[in-house]
């Protein structure tokens, strides 16, 4: 008598069964990983602004400190991205004819402002202060990478929850004397953990871990 | 440019509502644009607000205010510490008008009929000579604004034009009373902190306007009990409705309206007889009831301590007792001194709408320019204005809102908000203030200043150059010192003017008294100034709809409010509507009962009821106003009729009785004196198993003075300003949704039959044990180390666990997404600091966490230990009375750690075991003991 | 020789004297055939049912979908009464779902015999139930996109679930539930689909339940494995039936309200829930029995033995009515006294309470007398009553206590919106309109156990 | 068994008859198809595996649910919920408890099969003529060719003990 199943039926039938229950558990950790990469996380990609502006230009060779620009990061949440004025202040002595610069003059004398995109891009709810940070040894290289190496700016840090709690959990490793907060090439001299500790103590740090120190 | 901030916050808002639900998840957030200025201006550094000094005025009377503005717009309003008739607090009304500048549906542009106009077009359509025989009349809103004062004026100068002056709910009958009395209008001062006993003959001082925030303050500095031994005043109020004051009292008389003036009679024979001397009069009665004698005696025991004010909605004769009582009593000097009325021609006759009327009907009137207020609809019906309006060949009408006056009138042109333009104002006490702008116009307008000289030729005066033009001619001094120098302050600093020294004309009050007692109506209707529509002008403000009446706990409607008695009298219950019939004019409300009510009355309130097609305030309650007749105004005879119908009302609050709980914690003074520590038991705290405590160096706590607190609702209104608290309109409410974090509960106290009330601000009592914590799956409610309970609205999944273990149900669910489809204008009244909450999630009190990190933030930078005081809640900062403490209970020398050190400190459902941050003061009455013998 | 057996083998057969639990005469073969025909046979108005409960399935989804896109505040909830509708049906469902695996492992264990024919419909009944009740601990939330936040699992917002909430335990209650009863039903199964393998008339419905029949072979090994598997599983699932209800009245008892902090309420639960769950057994079985004329397999004794559980669970569940206001009187917290001893009997939801009382305390007695205990249906009367019964239970439960608790201030009433009607009726259809499929295609009399149980019977009787 | 003698049996008391002959008759590779499990002979079989495999599984997934919720709410997110103590043991025992008896029917189901050598959708007895009865109502013996009295005399044995017909399983080695 004729049997319902070839032989081979065992292995096929076998094989979806694994098959399923991979997908039972890949699916799920497979998400985990997705919303970790860098294109969620908009990390590592540059963003293309309405002007060509250039870090390492201003940064390294002119030496133009971070606060020059991004003044407000000492006083306000924002670091802010600076009036057209600030532009002009140089622009309208050096290189009034550059065409990279047409749209500054024209935001300048048409009274229009730029219209930059956004970076580093955290959620609404989320309360972050540049201020407290940059006046609590903070260095703006902790979050925002080695501006003054790059062209278009993009972002390293992911700017997760977790990425947050890790420095708010313990931020001696990531802390450096106040004056080296806009230094983009300081090297520690000796052991970070140390530095930081002693600033830690003398500042005494102690960064909000309760829900509203971020979220209110 | 202040656009594009503008533009780039509503930017952040409606991204915040998409941010809650979309975030966080595995999508990948859009990409957002950054905005700078093109040239940033000095004072703005974005994210840290800027205030600014400005005044506010109602009905004439200025109220200091500090404005916070982000990015060049207010976002909320406070009271100004240095103006007096503000002393750092806000009423309800003034906070919310707030809302009023960003409403998309408020008067937009200058139109001649259905046409659109110019500004040019329209002043010289108004400032045109009439012709012969006839007038131009203008018609203003009662003013102390110095630079208006003096264009009205130069306006007169012209000859041909008539200025008067019409206020729905204004003060006329206490400047006709002074007059009555002193023989000149003068405006009464008083000072509460100095005043043993207080007899209020139907004057609802707490929470009316001109001085009341101040009175408030001082009245409560005599009802603060510190220890056992403190004394503390004594409040009468004889009224005919409960009123917020009539909650506050400690002896109470429910008396038809028209009866008080009997009763002030009775009075005052009383304490003339007691006080004996030839002048007396005979007494008017043979035996004046226990409550007269009573509080005859009392006040004379206290003479030169007492105090007794009239309502303005009370009789010219009441006022002129008042008055004269107070001079028998010797208070003059002491608790009551008589100033100058800041407002121009208070009580004379260009105060009195009859002269328009007459004007019209004799045809005197070429021109009528309307600025401000909404008379067609909030003049006495009889009147007729809409008709009367018709018979005028040119009508212009200048106002913020679209009103029914608009659309009586030929031309319109919006009038700029007091936020958006130049102006002054003096206070009750004449202290000037100048009002500056806070937001560049959002409609093409004016300012009431500009329209007036524009009627003298002159189109291109702006708000700003007539204020100051007329400071430099008034000032002393270097002007751009005393100009600075009064913006910083918000007040002018002038010398204080000199007490007006007046005395009672005896002839005029013994004429009074000779008059017969008025028997009482078998149904008397009483009007009043609605706590948050005030005259209507408020109509299409969502937050004052939405705010529950101090009383009643009513929103988005109006009642016919009677007494349980009445009720039954008359046959008729809750949300059954009748049809009130007053002099022929009948109109249809729904009634609701409110125990403590006078019997025999049915009060109603002003302001609603307006028909203006597209606006807020189209269709809710009734027009109480087309019951009213010049001849009277406040009280007048009425009969009710039964209708089949009913009509839903939404209260905030449906149970009215405390079930015989431990809930507001009320004494007598003798009672505690007798055990100071009667509220100990209920300030244990119980064993516990579970050991966790919050660890931080600071650790917040509230304590709220149930002894002071009033009830008047400003900081519900703060509440929401500050924690962009979205509304939910009648619908919602009635569902038992509305959003608000604070909310002040009202429970009916005593004999039913003659009840007062008690009421206690409830908000999340941040316990240390909290229930909701324990039963959140997600984390989304916790605790902080320095001992806030946390909602965290981006980890919300919308369990609504937690509000049901609430034991005081302070927990807010958003049922819908209340934030979305609002007009952008509304978004930028949103305060940046605050999260703007989704569809889903639960909300609730945070003790405006925000303010507590920021000072903390600050505090760090600078390298400075957090001053007690420098965290401030935004209920506590309007509070008038000063009932609400917040600060550091771990600090033992803190304010509020000193107030948890009173023997009435209490925690509500303290045997649940929760621990609650927030504790409360037991409540101390003061009754007259002659009146509780049997 | 063929074996024909006369029914007395069993009456005689019976521990509990009483009506036989199996009258089917035949050989294995006959009663094979017999109890596999339905499967073959055409339905005539298969396909109209099928429609019916499919429309109303598809409302259930809408009303879902719309709750979803516009808010909760479609609902009739409010503050206080913040659940409603959602968790008194998600008890009732879950309560429900209780009595099938209560059936095939408790009474597994006690080797009761007349489990035998209805085990598989019970249990295909709570698979049903519990999927319905697993809809709206979701569907309720807020934001119920959301809802996998309660699970544990490593998020990027370094965040975890919080388990002092009765709420995580609910989750893996019920989806352990769900799930061992799954696989409980399928073992069972086994055998059968091998069964309807052999028998089935085409090649292709061969090959299907040869599939689902993953090749068993009724091997001397399979067998060994099996039974004690089986068994064992039997074990496991009665204390998770005990512990899937605690969970659910925790849900209540772990909070402080006044009606809802109290200590009696998992035994309580339970036995709602089996009372319930017997009901609804009762519900399906009767009609069925009469439609595909199974009277000789679910006999009297079925009935009779049903009708007596129902009866203990019944007064169980009226020990615990009184014991509450008791309770409540004693602890003299007057909280809980307005609650139980005010507010339910005279209060604004009195009926509710009242018909509570009838339907699940009064209704019940009725079972007392053995002509209503053998009649199908008097019982299936009964049974719609304690249905009912018990959802009014919960909504007494859920909504008085919530309504009427600490602050008088915040006390208010509920009145459900048309979309809680809706999602309610929806429920009902879907759960039909599965069972319909289930009777449709798989053989709900467990065939190899009802031949087993002959055999023995047989031999112990020979 | 792949190959060797099979026997159809009319009933279950036949088949046991048969089955215990063959035991006495030394036969140790016996195998039965039998449409329910006939007690006597299953229960003579020495015990199963699967309930020790289910009572490890249960006791490892217990142990693990409870240790994640103390891990999570102790080290990993050490919150304060309520004032409760972070290891806040009896609000763990429930999930415990659920992930115990979780693991332990699952592992028990997939023991079951793996140890039956289940799922097998082809076998070759399923090519055996009139085995589709296994299932219904005849009962088989089969008796392996590995065994060691193994003869081409088992047939006439078989039927001899009222088998109604002999098979044979897999050619002659």
């Amino acid at each position: 008598m004729r049997a319902l199943f070839p032989p081979w039926s065992d292995t096929v039938f076998r094989m979806c069964l694994a098959l399923a229950t991979a997908g039972l558990v890949g699916v799920p950790v497979a998400m985990m990983l997705w919303v970790r990469t860098p294109y969620v996380t908009k990390q590592d990609t540059p963003v293309e602004q309405p002007v060509a502006f250039d870090h390492r230009h201003h940064v390294r060779d002119d030496g133009v400190d971070c606060l020059y620009c991004h003044y407000e990061a000492t006083r306000s949440k924002y670091a802010g991205v600076p009036p057209t004025a600030v532009c002009m202040n140089c622009h309208s002595q050096i290189w009034q004819e550059s065409a990279r610069l047409a749209p500054v003059r024209e935001s300048w004398f048409g009274d229009r402002p730029l219209r930059w995109q956004r970076v580093h891009q955290l959620p609404q709810f989320v309360y972050f202060d540049h201020s407290a940070h940059v006046s609590h040894g903070v260095g703006c290289a902790e979050c925002h990478g080695r501006v003054d190496l790059m062209g278009q700016v993009y972002a390293v840090a992911p700017l997760t929850m977790q990425w947050c709690l890790d420095c708010h959990t313990d931020p001696a490793p990531h802390l450096r004397p106040k004056s080296e907060i806009t230094n983009m090439a300081w090297v520690p001299d000796g052991p970070r953990r140390e530095i930081g500790g002693t600033i830690l103590r003398e500042l005494n740090i102690a960064p909000p871990v309760s829900c509203t120190g971020c979220h209110r | 440019m202040s656009n594009s901030v503008s533009r780039r916050v509503v930017l952040q808002l409606v991204g915040a509502g998409a941010a809650a639900v979309g975030t966080s998840a595995c999508s990948r957030g859009p990409q957002e644009l950054i905005v700078p200025y093109v040239n940033q201006p000095p004072e703005v550094t974005p994210s840290v607000p800027t205030w600014y000094a400005t005044v506010a005025s109602l009905s004439g009377y200025g109220v200091g205010i500090l404005a916070e503005s982000h990015e060049g717009r207010p976002t909320k309003l406070e009271g100004n510490p240095r103006h007096p008739a503000s002393a750092g607090a806000l009423s309800a009304l003034e906070q919310a008008s707030l809302l009023d500048v960003y409403d998309d549906t408020r008067a937009r542009a200058i139109g001649h009929g259905e046409l659109p106009t110019t500004w040019a077009a329209f002043a010289s359509a108004i400032a045109a000579a009439p012709p012969s025989g006839k007038r131009t009349h203008v018609l203003l809103e009662p003013t102390s604004a110095p630079h208006l004062v003096e264009l009205v004026q130069r306006l007169r100068a012209r000859g041909d034009v008539v200025v008067h002056f019409d206020a729905a709910v204004s003060r006329r009958a206490a400047w006709v009373g002074a007059k009555l009395a002193f023989g000149r209008v003068v405006e009464s001062l008083y000072d509460f902190s100095h005043a043993e006993v207080v007899l209020s003959l139907d004057a609802d001082f707490l929470s009316g306007n001109s001085g009341a925030l101040s009175w408030a303050r001082a009245w409560a500095s005599r009802r603060r009990m510190n220890g056992a031994s403190d004394t503390m005043s004594r409040l009468y109020v004889a009224e005919p409705r409960l009123s917020v004051t009539g909650m506050a009292a400690d002896e109470r008389l429910r008396i038809q309206g028209r009866q008080v003036e009997g009763i002030a009679a009775d009075i005052l024979a009383e304490l003339l007889s007691l006080k004996g001397g030839d002048d007396t009069p005979a007494p008017r009665r043979a035996t004046p009831s226990p409550w007269v004698r009573a509080v005859a005696r009392d006040l004379h025991g206290n003479a030169g301590a007492s105090l007794v004010l009239a309502g303005d909605t009370q009789s010219p004769e009441v006022h002129a007792l008042a008055h004269a009582m107070n001079e028998s009593l010797g208070n003059v000097g002491r608790t009551v001194t008589y100033g100058v009325s800041p407002v121009f021609e208070a009580g004379e006759d260009s105060h009195e709408l009859e002269g328009l009327v007459r004007a019209i009907d004799a045809g005197e009137v070429a021109t009528l320019v309307v600025v401000g207020g909404d008379p067609v609809y909030t003049a006495p019906a009889d009147l007729e204005l809409a008709r009367r309006f018709a018979a005028i060949s040119t009508t212009a009408y200048v106002g913020v809102r679209d009103t029914r006056t608009a659309r009586a009138c030929a031309w319109t042109c919006p009038e700029l908000h007091w936020l958006e333009a130049w102006s002054d104002a003096l206070a009750f006490d004449g202290t000037p203030a100048i009002a500056q702008p806070l937001v560049r116009p959002l409609v093409d307008g004016r300012s009431a200043g500009q329209v007036l000289v524009a009627m003298i030729g002159q189109h291109d005066a702006s708000s700003r150059d007539l204020v100051q033009a007329y400071w430099r001619a008034h000032a002393t001094g270097d002007f751009d010192v005393f100009w600075r120098q009064s913006l910083v302050h918000g007040v002018v600093s002038t010398g204080t003017a000199p007490p007006v020294d007046v005395g009672v004309d005896w002839t005029a009050i013994s004429r009074i008294l000779a008059a017969p007692p008025r028997s009482a109506a078998p149904l008397e209707i009483a009007f009043f100034a609605d706590a948050k529509m005030y005259d209507g002008r408020f109509g299409d403000n969502a937050w004052l709809q939405e705010l529950p009446d101090p009383v009643t706990k009513l929103t988005w409607d109006n009642a016919a409010l009677v007494s349980p008695a009445t009720a039954t009298r008359l046959d008729v219950d809750d949300e059954q509507v009748v049809n009130i019939e007053v002099r022929g004019r009948s109109v249809r409300a729904p009634v609701l009962v409110v125990p403590g009510m006078a019997d025999d009355v049915v009060a109603i309130a002003l302001g609603y009821g307006q028909d203006v097609p597209d606006r807020t305030s189209h269709g809710v309650g009734c027009n109480a106003h087309a019951l009213r007749d010049s001849r009277a105004e406040w009280f007048d005879d009425a009969t009710l009729h039964v209708t089949g119908d009913r009509h839903p009302l939404s209260l905030t609050q449906e149970h009215g009785s405390m079930e015989g709980r431990p809930i507001v914690l009320c004494h007598t003074l003798a009672e505690y004196r007798a055990d100071p520590d009667f509220a100990k038991p209920m300030n244990q705290r119980p064993d516990s198993l579970y050991g966790l405590v919050p660890d931080a160096p600071h650790q917040w706590g509230m304590t709220i003075d149930l002894n002071a607190c009033t009830g008047c609702s400003a900081c519900v209104v703060a509440c929401m300003a500050e924690n962009n608290i979205p509304t939910v309109g009648k619908g919602g409410v009635r569902l038992g949704r509305a959003m608000h974090w604070l909310r002040l509960d009202r429970y009916y106290v005593g004999d039913p039959r003659d009840s007062g009330a008690v009421v206690q601000p409830m908000l999340c009592q941040h316990c240390e044990k909290a229930p909701c914590e324990y039963v959140c799956p997600v984390n989304a409610t916790v605790h902080s180390h320095d001992g806030l309970n946390e909602m965290v609205y981006n980890r919300c999944v919308g369990t609504r666990f937690c509000s049901n273990n609430c034991a005081y149900k302070v927990r807010r669910f958003n049922f819908f997404n209340y934030n979305a489809d609002k007009p952008e204008s509304l978004a930028l009244v949103m305060n940046p600091d605050v999260t703007v909450r989704a569809r889903g999630v639960m909300e609730k009190c945070t003790y405006c966490v925000q303010r507590i990190r920021e000072a903390e933030i600050v505090a760090r930078r600078d390298q400075r230990p957090i001053a007690d005081g420098e965290i401030v809640t935004a209920c506590q900062q309007t509070c008038p009375t000063g009932a609400i403490h917040f600060g550091d209970i771990a600090d033992p020398g803190t304010h509020v750690s000193r107030s948890r050190e009173s023997g009435r400190l209490y925690a509500v459902l303290n045997d649940l075991g929760t621990l609650p941050r927030t504790r409360y003061l037991a409540r101390i009455v003061n009754p007259n003991p002659d009146l509780h013998r049997t | 020789m063929s074996t024909t057996a006369p029914a007395l083998d069993l009456m005689h057969d019976e521990p509990t004297g009483g009506e036989p639990v199996l009258l089917r005469g035949g050989t294995d073969l006959e009663l094979t055939d017999e109890l596999l025909a339905p499967l073959w046979r055409p339905w005539p108005w298969f396909r109209y049912a099928l429609g019916v409960t499919g429309l109303g399935s598809l409302a259930l989804f809408a009303a879902l979908g719309y709750t979803v896109t516009t808010g909760i505040g479609l609902w009739g909830n409010n503050i206080p009464v913040a659940w409603a509708f959602a968790i008194i049906n998600f008890v009732w469902w879950i309560g429900i779902g209780h009595a099938g695996t209560f059936i095939s492992a408790v009474l597994l264990l006690f080797e009761v015999r007349w489990r035998t024919s209805i085990n598989r419909f019970a249990e295909a009944m709570t698979l049903f139930a519990v999927l319905q009740a697993g809809l709206f601990p979701i569907f309720h939330m807020g934001r119920a996109w959301f809802a996998y936040w309660l699970i544990p699992y490593p998020s990027e917002m370094g965040i975890w679930p919080q388990f002092r909430s009765s709420l995580p335990w609910d989750v893996v209650a019920v989806t352990t539930y769900f799930i061992v009863s799954l696989l409980f039903w399928y073992s069972g199964l086994i055998p059968d689909l091998a069964t309807a393998r052999d028998r089935a008339p085409t090649l292709l419905r061969r090959r299907l339940y040869g599939i689902f029949a993953l090749g068993w072979r009724g091997e001397l090994a399979h067998w060994r494995h099996y039974r004690i598997m089986y068994l064992v599983m039997g074990g496991l699932a009665t204390p998770l039936v005990l512990s899937v209800h605690t969970d659910v009245s925790f849900d209540f008892a772990i909070t402080q309200l006044p009606g809802w902090h109290s200590s009696i309420f998992p035994p309580y639960f339970v036995a709602g829930a089996i009372y319930s769950g017997f009901a609804m057994v009762l519900q399906l079985m009767i009609p069925a029995r009469a439609i595909f004329g199974l009277k000789d397999v679910i006999t009297k004794n079925h009935l009779d033995n049903m009708a007596k559980m129902l009866l203990v669970t019944g007064w169980i569940v009226t020990y615990t009515y009184l014991v509450e206001p008791f309770m409540a009187w004693w602890s003299n917290d007057q909280y809980e006294m307005y609650d139980q001893l005010i507010d339910r009997p005279t209060g604004s939801y009195a009926p509710v309470f009242w018909g509570v009382i009838f339907c699940n305390c009064i209704v019940v007695q009725a079972l007392w007398m053995k002509s209503w205990r053998t009649s199908a249906w008097r019982i299936f009367l009964v049974a719609c009553f304690i249905q009912l019964g018990m959802w009014s239970e919960r909504f007494m439960l859920i909504v008085t206590s919530l309504h009427r608790d600490f602050l008088p201030s915040s006390w208010r009433m509920y009145t459900p919106s048309w979309i809680d009607w809706t999602i309610l009726g929806g429920t009902v259809f879907f759960f039909l309109f599965l069972f319909l499929l289930f009777l449709r295609f798989v053989p709900f009399i467990p065939i190899s156990e009802l031949k087993e149980m002959r055999h023995e019977a047989r031999r112990r009787h020979a | 068994m792949r190959s060797g003698v099979m026997a159809e049996f009319e009933t279950a008391d036949a088949l046991q008859g048969a089955y215990e002959e063959l035991r006495r008759e030394g036969y140790t590779r016996l195998v039965t198809w039998t449409p329910y499990a006939i007690k006597s002979v299953v229960t003579a079989l020495p015990e199963s595996m699967v309930p020790w495999i289910m009572l490890a599984s249960g006791l490892f997934g217990g142990g693990a649910g409870y240790l994640i919720q103390w891990w999570i709410n102790v080290r990993a997110l050490p919150i304060d919920v309520g004032g409760r103590p972070l290891h806040s043991a009896p609000a763990f025992i429930p999930i415990a408890f659920e992930s115990a008896v979780l693991a332990a029917a699952l592992t028990g189901f997939v023991a079951m099969l793996a140890l039956s050598g289940l799922p097998r959708l082809h076998h070759p007895v399923f090519e055996v003529e009139g085995f589709e009865r296994a299932s219904v109502d005849r009962f088989w013996l089969g008796v392996d060719q590995a065994d060691a009295h193994f003869d081409e005399r088992v047939s006439e044995l078989l039927a001899r003990l009222g088998a109604l017909r002999c098979a044979r399983l897999g050619g002659p080695q």
